[in-house]
């Protein structure tokens, strides 16, 4: 069972991660949580001796997704704000 | 201990379908759909674990001296998860375009604009 | 349909979905169990081919035909998102401003940057030996040129950047892949056998065709990034929309829900 | 289970699920914080656990993390930085953070160069461990003053 324990931990993070992650409903804060659970599922794979994996999930998860996550929120409300001024004009 | 990293894949997957489901930002909803992604690297790492195996990369031990895990699981996740990426980038791509059209991102508000 | 019927019909759903996922994990074999028959025979394939790292063998050999789909949907998502954030004719582009960037920052930045593209090549490059592979260091080479975006600014990405070299560059890549398995064909072989010499386990140039289609898939993967990103950093920094929109005036007024969601 | 895979449990247990907690709740400014301190946790763990099973090819991920880290930080720092800037944590918590993600690095590293087999592993862990360090402390830096100047007003 001791020798478990890593992979238990792990999936406490994955499970709480990706839990916070839906339950998270504004885009910026959610992409925090996102990137929790990158951080936590490339120490899952870690654990399940997948190097390979955990490897492909940091490289996407830490900059990649997050940065296109946000140019699309930066984006949106732009767009949003300019409408706005227009509606108020 | 035998059933808990699937029952933690069904988690991540049912969770990932609620906040789909409930979303009420169409940017928010991708993030959902990438918890539902999680969940199937998860459900496939899980059934190609082997107690005190180790990686099957023989770059630093002697092929034979430990007990290995499921490779091929490993593949299949390992590219998912980069073209899972370019996926979420295509969806994200329609949320802009949608924004861009009809000024809002929330489901509700798009299906009465549809009437 | 009114929330709370939506809600119930979730509920229902997602409740009978978590019983029958709960039924179907009863019967998978238990987590962590010696019996894989699969990954043993890959294992044995991938030694027998001088491949140190399996999961490459497996990826870029054993089920090389896989990864070309695999590399056909990355090729059209990355399609995909460009045909839909092309610029259309009632936007225009604006100058990005130039950022002031503090000079620990810039420095730090611009000294890390050939780090990532050295270790994202690394990646790449050992896929075949060690952890890593194409998919993997594609990314991390690409990330790598976004530092310019943060150490100076979008301009000076955008001069380095040129799109439409990366979109050929990914173009190669992903047609580089099945002419590889149709050069094969021409040896008599079957499409994308390993027709190479296999080389000594654990050398860079061992696995035979592994470390060919490994670089092909990097060119894609590191190509599409750079692509993608552009066009995300394009609409969020460059591309604005003409004045008066037709969009606006037709969403609803007076709903009080819409500034909510405006403001969320 | 040896003591190095108890030495990462710790530091998930201890270091990395609180950081996460934080990184999942509160202010935009307080996650930003959060996500680059669990970076260099994470790959701390990763460092542990390679060492703990003996496969030295392992630190490849840590390095990438280390590598990739710090960008994610500055990518949010560039992007958020309207909201960063509207409220600026003191003095103290900039201090605070700075030790949080500087010291456990060689509280970690050295032990593991220590058992590791000398050669080309300790000098990509050294490696490592320099670029956490670096990335870390800029980054805190850079979350914490305001840009262009040098912070003497706070």
């Amino acid at each position: 069972m001791a020798d478990d324990l890593p992979i238990v931990l792990a999936l406490l993070l994955v499970t709480v991660a990706g839990t916070a992650t839906v339950l998270t409903r504004d885009p910026v804060r959610q992409v925090f949580a996102l990137a929790g659970l990158g951080l936590a599922l490339a120490l899952l794979f870690a654990v399940l001796q997948a190097p390979d994996v955990a490897l492909s999930q940091l490289a996407v998860g830490t900059a990649l997704t997050p940065l296109m996550v946000l140019l699309s929120v930066r984006k949106v409300r732009r767009k949003a704000r300019s409408e706005r001024r227009e509606e108020h004009e | 201990m035998s059933i808990l990293p699937y029952l933690v894949a069904g988690w991540l997957f049912l969770a990932g379908c609620y906040g789909l489901a409930t979303s009420r930002n169409l940017i928010h909803a991708v993030g959902s759909l990438a918890v539902c992604q999680a969940s199937t690297y998860v459900l496939l790492l899980a059934v190609g674990y082997r107690r005190g195996g180790t990686a099957p990369v023989f770059s630093d031990i002697r092929p034979g001296s430990r007990p290995v895990v499921d490779p091929v699981v490993q593949a299949l996740t390992l590219t998912d998860v980069v073209v899972g990426a370019t996926l979420t980038a295509l969806l994200l791509a329609l949320v802009v375009q949608v924004s861009k059209r009809h000024g809002t991102v929330d489901p509700d508000e798009l299906r009465e604009l549809r009437g | 349909m009114s929330l709370r019927v939506r809600m119930v019909v979730l509920a229902v759903g997602l409740l009978g979905l978590a019983a029958m996922l709960v039924a179907a994990f009863r019967k998978l074999p238990g987590f962590g169990g010696s019996w894989h028959p699969y990954g043993q025979r890959a294992v044995e394939t991938a030694l027998g081919r001088h491949t140190s790292n399996v999961i490459a063998s497996i990826n870029f050999d054993q089920r090389a035909f896989d990864t070309m789909g695999e590399q056909a949907i990355l090729f059209g998502a990355v399609l995909g998102t460009v045909v839909i954030l092309r610029t259309t004719r009632d936007e225009r582009r604006v100058e990005p401003e130039p950022a002031r960037v503090p000079a620990p920052l810039r420095r730090y930045a611009l000294a890390v940057l050939p780090v990532t593209l050295l270790t994202g090549l690394y990646v790449v490059a050992h896929g075949q030996v060690s952890p890593g592979g194409g998919f993997q260091g594609g990314v991390v080479a690409a990330t790598a040129l976004h530092l310019l975006y943060i150490a100076v600014d979008y301009r000076a990405l955008q001069r380095v950047r040129s799109v439409p070299l990366f979109t050929l560059a990914d173009a190669a890549g992903e047609a580089g892949y099945p002419l590889l398995g149709l050069g094969v064909l021409m040896t008599g072989a079957s499409f994308l056998e390993n027709v190479l010499p296999y080389g000594t386990l654990g050398t860079l140039s061992s696995g035979g065709t592994v470390p060919v289609l490994n670089a092909a898939i990097g060119l894609e993967v590191a190509a599409a990034v750079v692509v993608l990103l552009a066009q995300f950093l394009d609409q969020a920094i460059v591309i604005e929309s003409e004045d008066g929109e037709q969009g606006a005036g037709s969403v609803g007024d007076g709903d009080g829900r819409r500034g909510e969601g405006g403001a969320a | 289970m040896n003591g190095w895979l108890a030495a990462a449990c710790a530091l998930l247990l201890v270091g990395f699920l609180p950081t996460l907690l934080a990184m999942c709740t509160g202010s935009v400014r307080r996650r930003v914080l959060a996500q680059n301190l669990a970076t260099v946790l994470a790959a701390l763990a990763l460092l542990l656990l390679s060492q703990g099973w003996a496969r030295s090819s392992y630190t490849d991920m840590a390095l990438v993390l280390a590598v990739l880290g710090p960008v994610g930080t500055l990518i949010y720092e560039r992007l958020l930085g309207e909201e960063l800037r509207a409220d600026r944590p003191s003095r103290r918590v900039t201090r605070t953070m700075t030790v949080l993600s500087v010291a456990p690095v060689p509280v970690v590293v050295v032990p593991v160069c220590v058992a590791a087999t000398p050669g080309r592993t300790t000098l990509k862990l050294l490696f490592i461990a320099g670029l956490l360090v670096a990335g870390s402390a800029l980054c805190t830096r850079a979350l914490t003053t305001p840009p262009g100047g040098d912070g003497s007003h706070g």
